[in-house]
């Protein structure tokens, strides 16, 4: 089933297969079971990585990315086969070898990290064991040295108090921490390959510039190939040595990362490249709003949230001040961005000010209205005034409610007839760029880029003043991302909306907003025009924040980022 | 001859409240204790009575006093010698208190009083026929003075460890297993009892009864311990004998009660096409195993004064319809209680109410469990309600008090539940209960057969056969009329 | 809806299931046309085998009653006391347990406290008590197992609306102002489907033995002929006619089998999810 | 402590919950029609007014109802659960004879169910779709259906009327006498058929309960971070799978456990165990109040304290969760 394959029309790979490839695949088909959006999640797909080299992986949601890279470990998911092609590693077809076989190359040969790192841990095991784990799995070190070895990496990934941290659950360590965890462990048996899936989406840019690092570091100091799936260009040209695009299942351009992001030959890689937000700040002519020329839409005083942890059975109770005294004003049209490392309480802040939480203090003004004096009643009618874009496109999504049904709720709860709310619905859904006929799919029938714009589609809905968009464009690729920016900066032109819009993206929030709040440990330590802070930071842990933005150092091959970083320090 | 020693092991059903038969004298109760109490008398099969205690006996010859011998060297179980002074206490003081049936008999005693240590006398008011009837343990069990006397009966501590004169006694009761009788070596009776000891077997499933029959746990199944349809299959096993013999004391008949106040139940014509419609034949052929007889009347054939010349009820189908046409009947529902005796008398009910349906009478089975049954049965909640009942023997002890106008009264289930009044019934019982000589009490109890059966107070189904299936190596079990109830003193184990 | 049936079609499983339910449903229906006659009828010598006679494939009862006659009309009466007694279950459970999921504080820990209370009876024990007070009949009999099967229905009920009530789903039709109860019944409810439809095709078959063993101590309602009670009243005579509490217990075996490919299929074709998943 | 916070906050609610049901139990029970006077006056076989009234009287049933309550209640604060009517014994002597017995029985029974059942329904998961699958699903879905009694006299009739192998009914050879260890054994003989009986239905639970738990944490992303550090299959099922899958298991278990004083009437029955549900159902049947509602009591407490427990073990085997009110 080999023989042919190379002379088979199609083969997309702009190089040829390299002798000292490490990795190489040629001609890979991934048949998708009947009843998926296609008949093959990777056609025809072909590229190789050789020792010691970083391939970065790119491409919109849903190309077959993750796909492929399971594949090389043989962990596809239920119903998904190899049709055809070959994964050829160290002289041997992967997608022949038997259970046993691959198992033994696992962990030991390659190793690969998940895409979702939050849920890939074992809930109920110390995370020391999870490591340790993989010695005993492949037979390797005394069962007394593996616990010592498991502290080691756990010190080589950067986790601080690794002593502490070998002992704690996954529940106990941040998004962060369980990515480095992840790390460790794919790193345990020092492969030969690593498959690193999107290890850094949602988290910050100081948390993901530390792992980028560790992944460069730990690549040169064991001669390892990387394959490094993402759809951060920042991060592409941040630690790329080539960079292959994919589209659809296919390979669109393979070549090294200064020819494809300098010189990028298909027009989808155009478009990807060109739709990369800037460092620049807006040109806009000062702030359009002077905060303190009329009464403000929001007056937010002194809110504070703190969290007690329970405790368990022997552990002391954990205080959390997710919330810690914030105060600031938001004019009519205004959009302030709010970023901030992972759990520095910004969505907290935002559930607050909608009164999802309760507040322990302080207050949050709507118009002069505080919403913590309504009753129930009330309340319900003022909400429709603030809406939300949550965080989680999924899970703010009920999974067994049509999407039109779910856009129409809101409206039909506050009184529109239900034909008119559907047809408002199929309005709003194509105005976020979605075909009519999504109204009658179900949330897990769209892609995580789409089901974000029906959740900023449902907000919309309820014709509010006030939206609080909580990390509204960070599951998208580049180009979608541009597309969600362009129609919210569009709506709030000519609907005076007013937002709040919390990212933890910087170029992102130097593009849409007016006003920015830096916020660290559940206080806003720095807030200011984007200008102002970008061009002259204030505070110690904004000037790191700027630094940690992936991509703009002077040698990358992204002329964009490189033209931004004239404007930064 | 008999062997001596070994161990019966015997079914119990269902695990008796307690042991004190002077305070408790349901069936299960009586079954044990019969072996460790003892009465005065005895009777025989044909239910002539037959010393036991009591060692002879006198009746003066206007039927008015009665004068007891009683048994030399008696002891109790605790070693006290047992006198004529514990059988004025047991039945003047103890059992006068405790225990409703006799009571109901100790109406028609003037005194009762113990010349020496050795001879009671019971002076009567007036002649009561069936007087000697009432000495048998059941009914009369004799309890010890010197541990009862001055204290409260029902809260003595040594209700828990009964003392009798009997041949077996009392050893341990693991409550919900068994319990265990062991040999009473003192026993006044040279060479009885055979047995060493007794296991009374708690297995409250009837279907692991027969079980434990079959794989030789227990080698004694007294009647109505197994469903009935399993008696024939047990009896066909290797070394199995049966007999309903044992029962003639008791004579347990069956019947439906008929509420006699109210609903079609009132009219007689309806009563009486109950009678035909029902086919007693069935039921005994296929829900008791073709044992017992179908019953002519109130009397059943075991006892004394039975007459057979009474109108005969067959099963005629056509005759009932026809009564019921003629009576008017508009298809009021009528109620039907099952006795919560276990599944034969269900099915029983539910053949009954077919039977009544084909002629075109609506019935309504209401189910209830033992103590709903009672409670209904007691106030008179029914229409129709099956049961059964002992006759003691005589007419006057166990049939009398179910049709007598004097004993109906809410509150109890074994009185005149029917409500059925009749002057000249009420008379007759009253004459035969005094008259001295059998013959006239032949009389007048074959009179009110040929009225009551004309009548149809109740709606009578079976004497009914309750067979005890035993291993055919145990030897003399039955010996009375009493049958296993009243003890395992003759039985050996070959 | 369309898809709902497509999927549901598409199910082998549930299928068969469905197909199965039909049957008896159908027998259930057309019993009085197939058996005219009572089926408390005596119609023949008792204790006949099947196939013994003409007329009597499943053979007479202790009584001589036509045991094929009784299995069609106790369909009706087994199936009413299995899916009424479940119905009601469900319907002072999921509420119960919604509301108790849902506010959570005083509300939760008194409604838990008494679905407790309810536990804390042995169950089989309760509903003996209740149908001796209610006398037997088959409202007090759906009475007393609805009664004895609500409270696990509120607990896992109160489970899941627990977990579910933080979800940000809920949470955006709280900011659309949505009401209490439209988030209960619209948000929260179809999201705990899957396990109530599984608990309660379980249900339904614990509702028939329940009865099975209620007319089995004799407070059945003895007016209607069920499944119950022909394995009840068959068993003290199992070792002389296997078949009459074979048929009968091979009907509720069957009829619980059905229910449950009928749930798992059901449950999978109202899971958007699942939909596509081969297993 | 936060746990002795916890422990006491629900021992205090368990207090008042134990409270309630006994006042409810109360009038529960005296709604049932009946009462133990017309039960022994029915059995007595001979009753009238006098011997009622007796009876009634002796048993405080001639007071109004609620001061029957409140005599009662006032006992039972005090450990004092009264006396049997029927059996003229103090109910907690009763209950303390015949607890050990359900205990031993019900308790083998859990233990059996629950090791038997989670292996079977780890083993149908692990093998889905194959005939083993199949046939575990299928055999638990028969158990599942099949009425007790059935099943138990079927095998009574197999392993010991057929068979010989087993004893059929009773706790221990009556009039053995045996002592030690032989006791011992004979007892565990006596064991088998009624815990196997009683284990049955409930295995069959937690095999589909195992088995649907084990395949929706199957699906779960950590089992493919385990088979990519190449895990052998087992190792994955067993410490990855079956331990997160295990939660839902252990409620239901903690559910069955506090059933288990009551829990076993039917088998109790049939292989004539002398054990408290038999006790139970007695005195329903009798309408011994006393009893009824001292074994009512034991066993709400035995469910609140499973209840407890379950929640504690939970807090264990999974430490994300915190105490849970
Ligand atoms: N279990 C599955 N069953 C059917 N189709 C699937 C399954 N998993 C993924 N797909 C489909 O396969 C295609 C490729 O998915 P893949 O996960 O490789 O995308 P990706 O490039 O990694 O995207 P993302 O950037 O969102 O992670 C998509 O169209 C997706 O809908
Ligand atoms: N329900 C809760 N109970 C206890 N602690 C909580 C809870 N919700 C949030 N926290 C804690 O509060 C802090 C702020 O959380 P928040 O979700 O607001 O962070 P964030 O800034 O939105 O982070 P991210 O960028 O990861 O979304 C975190 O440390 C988090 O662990
Ligand atoms: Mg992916
Ligand atoms: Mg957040």
């Amino acid at each position: 089933m080999t023989s042919d394959l190379k002379t088979q029309p199609g083969m997309t790979g702009s190089d040829q297969v390299r002798p000292d490839a490490l990795l190489s695949i040629s001609g890979l088909k991934l048949a998708l079971p009947t009843g998926a959006d296609r008949p093959f999640a990777v056609d025809d797909v072909s590229y190789d990585l050789a020792a010691g080299e970083i391939l970065c992986i790119v491409g919109e949601s849903g190309s077959g990315k993750s796909m492929a890279a399971n594949a090389v470990m043989g962990l596809l998911p239920h119903g998904v086969r190899p049709a055809a092609g070959r994964i050829m590693f160290e002289g041997r077809d992967l997608l022949t070898l038997d259970e046993a076989g691959m198992r033994a190359i696992r962990a030991a040969r390659i190793a690969m990290i998940f895409q979702e790192p939050m849920s890939a841990l074992n809930p109920l095991m110390r995370v020391g064991e999870q490591i340790a784990e993989v010695f005993e799995g492949h037979n390797r070190l005394k069962p007394r040295e593996r616990r010592a070895r498991a502290l080691e990496l756990l010190t080589e990934v950067g986790i601080p108090e690794p002593a502490r941290a070998i002992d704690a659950y996954p529940f106990q360590l941040s998004g962060g921490q369980r990515q480095r965890v992840m790390i460790a462990m794919a790193l345990a048996l020092e492969p030969r390959l690593l498959i690193a899936d999107e290890p850094t989406t949602a988290l910050d840019v100081t948390t993901q510039a530390q792992i980028l690092k560790l992944i460069r570091d730990l690549q040169i100091r064991h001669g390892m190939g990387v394959m490094f799936i993402t759809h951060d260009f920042g991060v592409v040209a941040e630690i790329a040595d080539r960079v292959c695009v994919m589209q659809h299942g296919k390979v669109v351009e393979i070549g090294t990362a200064a020819d494809v992001l300098g010189n990028p030959s298909h027009p989808y890689t155009r478009g990807l490249i060109d739709a990369i937000p800037g460092m620049n700040v807006p040109d806009r002519a000062g702030p359009a709003i002077t905060p303190d020329a009329a009464e403000p839409l929001l007056k937010v005083r002194g809110l504070t949230k703190t969290y007690h942890g329970k405790g368990g059975l022997l552990r002391k109770p954990r205080v959390v001040h997710a919330v810690d005294n914030i105060s600031f004003d938001l004019a009519r049209g205004e959009t302030l961005g709010i970023v901030g490392e992972s759990g520095s309480g910004k969505s907290t802040l935002g559930r607050c000010i909608v009164r999802l939480i309760d507040p322990d203090r302080g207050s949050a003004e709507i118009d002069g209205i505080d919403l913590a004096s309504l009753n129930a009643k009330a309340l319900r009618k003022e909400r429709r005034r603030v809406q939300m874009v949550f965080q989680d496109p999924f899970g703010s999504l009920n999974p067994r409610t049509r999407v039109g049904q779910i856009i129409a709720e809101g409206p039909i709860a506050a009184g529109v007839p239900a034909a008119e709310a559907r047809a408002q619905a199929r309005e709003l859904l194509a105005t976020v760029g979605l075909d009519g006929s999504s109204a009658d799919r179900f949330p897990h029938e769209f892609s995580g880029g789409q089901r974000q714009r029906v959740g900023i589609a449902r907000a919309l809905a309820m014709n509010p003043e006030l939206i609080i968009a909580d990390e509204a464009v960070s599951a998208l690729d580049v180009s979608i991302q541009a597309q969600v920016l362009d129609l919210l900066a569009g709506l709030k032109a000519r609907l005076n909306l007013s937002m709040l819009f919390v990212t933890h993206d910087l170029r992102v929030a130097a593009q849409i907003c007016d006003r920015l709040a830096v916020m660290q440990r559940g206080r806003i330590v720095e807030m200011g025009t984007v200008a102002e802070v970008f061009g002259n930071p204030q505070s110690a842990y904004t000037r790191e924040l700027l630094a940690a933005i992936p991509g703009r150092g002077p040698g990358t091959p992204l002329k964009r980022f490189a033209q931004a970083g004239a404007v930064l320090p | 001859a008999p062997v001596e020693g070994g161990r019966a092991n015997v079914v119990i059903q269902p695990e008796p409240p307690g042991l004190m038969l002077g305070m408790i004298q349901n069936g299960p109760t009586q079954m044990v204790a019969g072996n460790i109490y003892e009465g005065l008398l005895r009777y025989d099969p044909s239910l002539k009575p037959m010393p036991q205690l009591a060692e002879s006996w006198t009746v003066s010859g206007d039927g008015t006093i009665y004068t007891f011998k009683l048994r030399q060297g008696v002891t109790w179980h605790d070693g006290e010698p047992f006198t004529s002074a514990d059988v004025v206490f047991s039945v003047d003081v103890f059992l006068r208190e405790t225990h409703a049936r006799l009571r109901a008999s100790l109406v028609h005693v003037e005194n009762i009083s113990a010349p020496d240590d050795h001879t009671v006398v019971f002076k009567l008011k007036q002649p009561f026929g069936p007087f000697l009837g009432i000495f048998e343990v059941g009914t009369m069990p004799m309890v010890p003075k010197h541990i009862y006397e001055g204290t409260d009966f029902k809260t003595n501590p040594a209700n828990n460890t009964p003392i009798g004169t009997g041949p077996f006694k009392f050893k341990e009761w693991v409550k919900g297993s068994h319990i265990l009788l062991v040999k009473n070596e003192n026993y006044y009776q040279e060479g009885k009892p055979h047995l060493d000891e007794i296991y009374w077997h708690v297995i409250p499933d009837a279907a692991s009864r027969a079980v434990a029959f079959e794989t030789g746990t227990v080698d004694i199944l007294p009647g109505g311990s197994v469903e009935n349809f399993d008696v024939q299959r047990l009896t066909a096993l290797d070394n199995t004998c049966v007999t309903d013999k044992g029962w003639e004391f008791f004579a347990p008949q069956s019947w439906l009660w008929l509420n006699n106040r109210e609903g079609p139940t009132a009219d007689v014509r309806f009563r009486k096409a109950i009678m035909y419609a029902m086919d007693r034949e069935f039921a005994k052929e296929v829900l008791w195993n073709g044992l017992g007889d179908v019953a002519t009347g109130p009397f059943s054939s075991k006892i004394r004064f039975y007459s057979d010349k009474v109108t005969p009820y067959p099963h005629d189908p056509d005759k009932a319809r026809e009564l019921l046409k003629e009576m008017g009947y508009d298809g009021t529902p009528i109620r039907l209680l099952p006795l919560p005796y276990g599944e034969t008398w269900q099915r029983w009910a539910e053949a009954v109410k077919q039977n009544l349906e084909e002629v075109g009478i609506k019935v309504e089975l209401v189910a209830t469990d033992v103590a709903g049954w009672n409670q209904k049965v007691a106030d008179w909640d029914y229409d129709l309600a099956f049961t059964y009942l002992y006759q003691y023997g005589d007419p006057a002890l166990g049939v009398s008090r179910t049709y007598v106008s004097t004993n109906i009264a809410k509150g109890s289930p074994w009185n005149n539940v029917a409500g059925y009044a009749s002057p000249e019934v009420d008379k007759l019982f009253a004459d035969g209960a005094v008259a001295f000589s059998d013959k006239k009490r032949e009389g007048v109890y074959t009179a009110v057969q040929k009225k009551l059966v004309d009548d149809v107070p109740v709606a009578w189904l079976l004497e009914l056969g309750f067979p005890t299936i035993y291993r055919c190596n145990v030897k003399n079990l039955i010996t009375t009329g009493i049958g296993v109830n009243d003890g395992f003193k003759d039985a050996w184990i070959e | 809806m369309n898809g709902f049936l497509k999927r549901f079609a598409q199910n082998r499983g549930a299928l068969i299931g469905l197909a199965i339910l039909f049957i008896v449903i159908l027998v259930a229906i057309i019993a009085p046309l197939i058996y005219p006659m009572s089926p408390w009828k005596m119609v023949q010598r008792p204790f006949l085998a099947p196939f013994d006679v003409a007329g009597l494939p499943l053979g007479t009862d202790t009584l001589g009653r036509n045991v094929a006659s009784g299995l069609a009309h106790g369909a009706r009466i087994s199936l009413l006391i299995g899916l009424v007694s479940t119905v009601v279950a469900l319907a002072i459970g999921v509420p119960l347990g919604a509301v108790a999921g849902y506010y959570g504080g005083i509300v939760d820990d008194a409604l838990m406290r008494f679905t407790e209370f309810f536990q804390t009876v042995p169950s089989f024990a309760l509903a003996v008590v209740l149908v001796a007070i209610f006398e037997p009949s088959i409202g007090s009999i759906v009475v007393a197992i609805a009664v004895v099967s609500w409270p696990p229905v509120a607990r896992l009920v109160r489970g899941e609306v627990l977990s579910l009530r933080t979800r940000e789903y809920v949470e955006a039709a709280t900011l659309a102002g949505q009401s209490n109860t439209t988030i209960i019944l619209r948000q929260i409810l179809p999201n705990t489907l899957s396990p109530i439809i599984v608990l309660a095709s379980l249900m339904v078959a614990t509702a028939i033995l329940l009865e099975s063993s209620l007319s089995f101590l004799g407070l059945g309602d003895p007016n209607v002929m069920s499944w119950g009670y022909m394995i009840g009243a068959a068993r003290t005579v199992i070792r002389q006619a296997w078949w009459l509490s074979f048929f009968p217990g091979i009907a509720i075996l069957l009829t619980v089998l059905a229910l449950n490919l009928v749930g798992e299929g059901l449950n999978d074709a109202l899971n958007p999810r699942l939909a596509r998943q081969g297993h | 402590m936060a746990l002795a916070r916890f422990l006491i906050g629900r021992l205090f609610k368990a207090a008042l919950v134990l409270l309630a049901v006994l006042v409810l139990n109360f009038f529960l029970i005296h709604a049932a029609p009946g009462d133990p006077a017309a039960v022994m006056a029915g059995e007595a076989g001979a009753a009238d007014q006098i011997f009622l009234d007796q009876l009634r009287e002796r048993f405080g049933l001639n007071l109004p109802l609620h001061e029957q309550l409140w005599i009662y209640i006032s006992g039972v604060v005090q450990l004092d659960f009264g006396f049997s009517y029927r059996q003229q014994m103090p109910v907690l002597d009763l209950i303390l004879d015949r607890l050990p017995a359900t205990l031993l029985l019900t308790g083998t029974a859990f233990v059996i169910s629950l090791i038997m059942g989670v292996a079977a329904g780890a083993v149908a998961a692990m093998r889905r779709g194959r005939w083993s699958d199949t046939a575990i699903t299928t055999a638990a879905l028969i158990f599942y259906a099949t009425p007790l009694y059935w099943v138990a006299l079927m095998a009574v009739l197999l392993f010991s009327v057929t068979l010989g192998w087993l004893p059929g009914f009773g706790m221990e050879t009556v009039g053995g006498n045996y002592t030690g260890l032989d006791r011992w054994l004979d007892v565990a003989e006596h064991l088998v058929l009624p815990a196997l009986t009683l284990g049955l239905f409930f295995m069959a639970v937690y095999t589909r309960m195992t088995r649907a738990s084990m395949l929706e944490v199957s699906r779960l992303d950590f089992v493919k971070t385990a088979r990519a550090k190449g895990l052998k299959p087992g190792v994955i099922q067993r410490r990855h799978v079956l331990r997160n899958a295990i939660l839902p298991i252990v409620t239901l278990a903690g559910l069955q456990a506090g059933q288990m004083v009551g829990g076993a009437i039917l088998t109790e029955t049939v292989f004539a165990w002398p054990g408290i549900g038999r006790l139970m159902f007695e005195a329903l049947l009798q309408r011994d109040y006393n009893l009824l509602l001292g074994v009512f009591f034991i066993s709400a407490a035995m469910v609140i304290l499973f209840n407890l427990v379950t929640d504690l073990v939970y807090r264990i085997a999974d430490p994300r969760i915190e105490a849970a009110g």
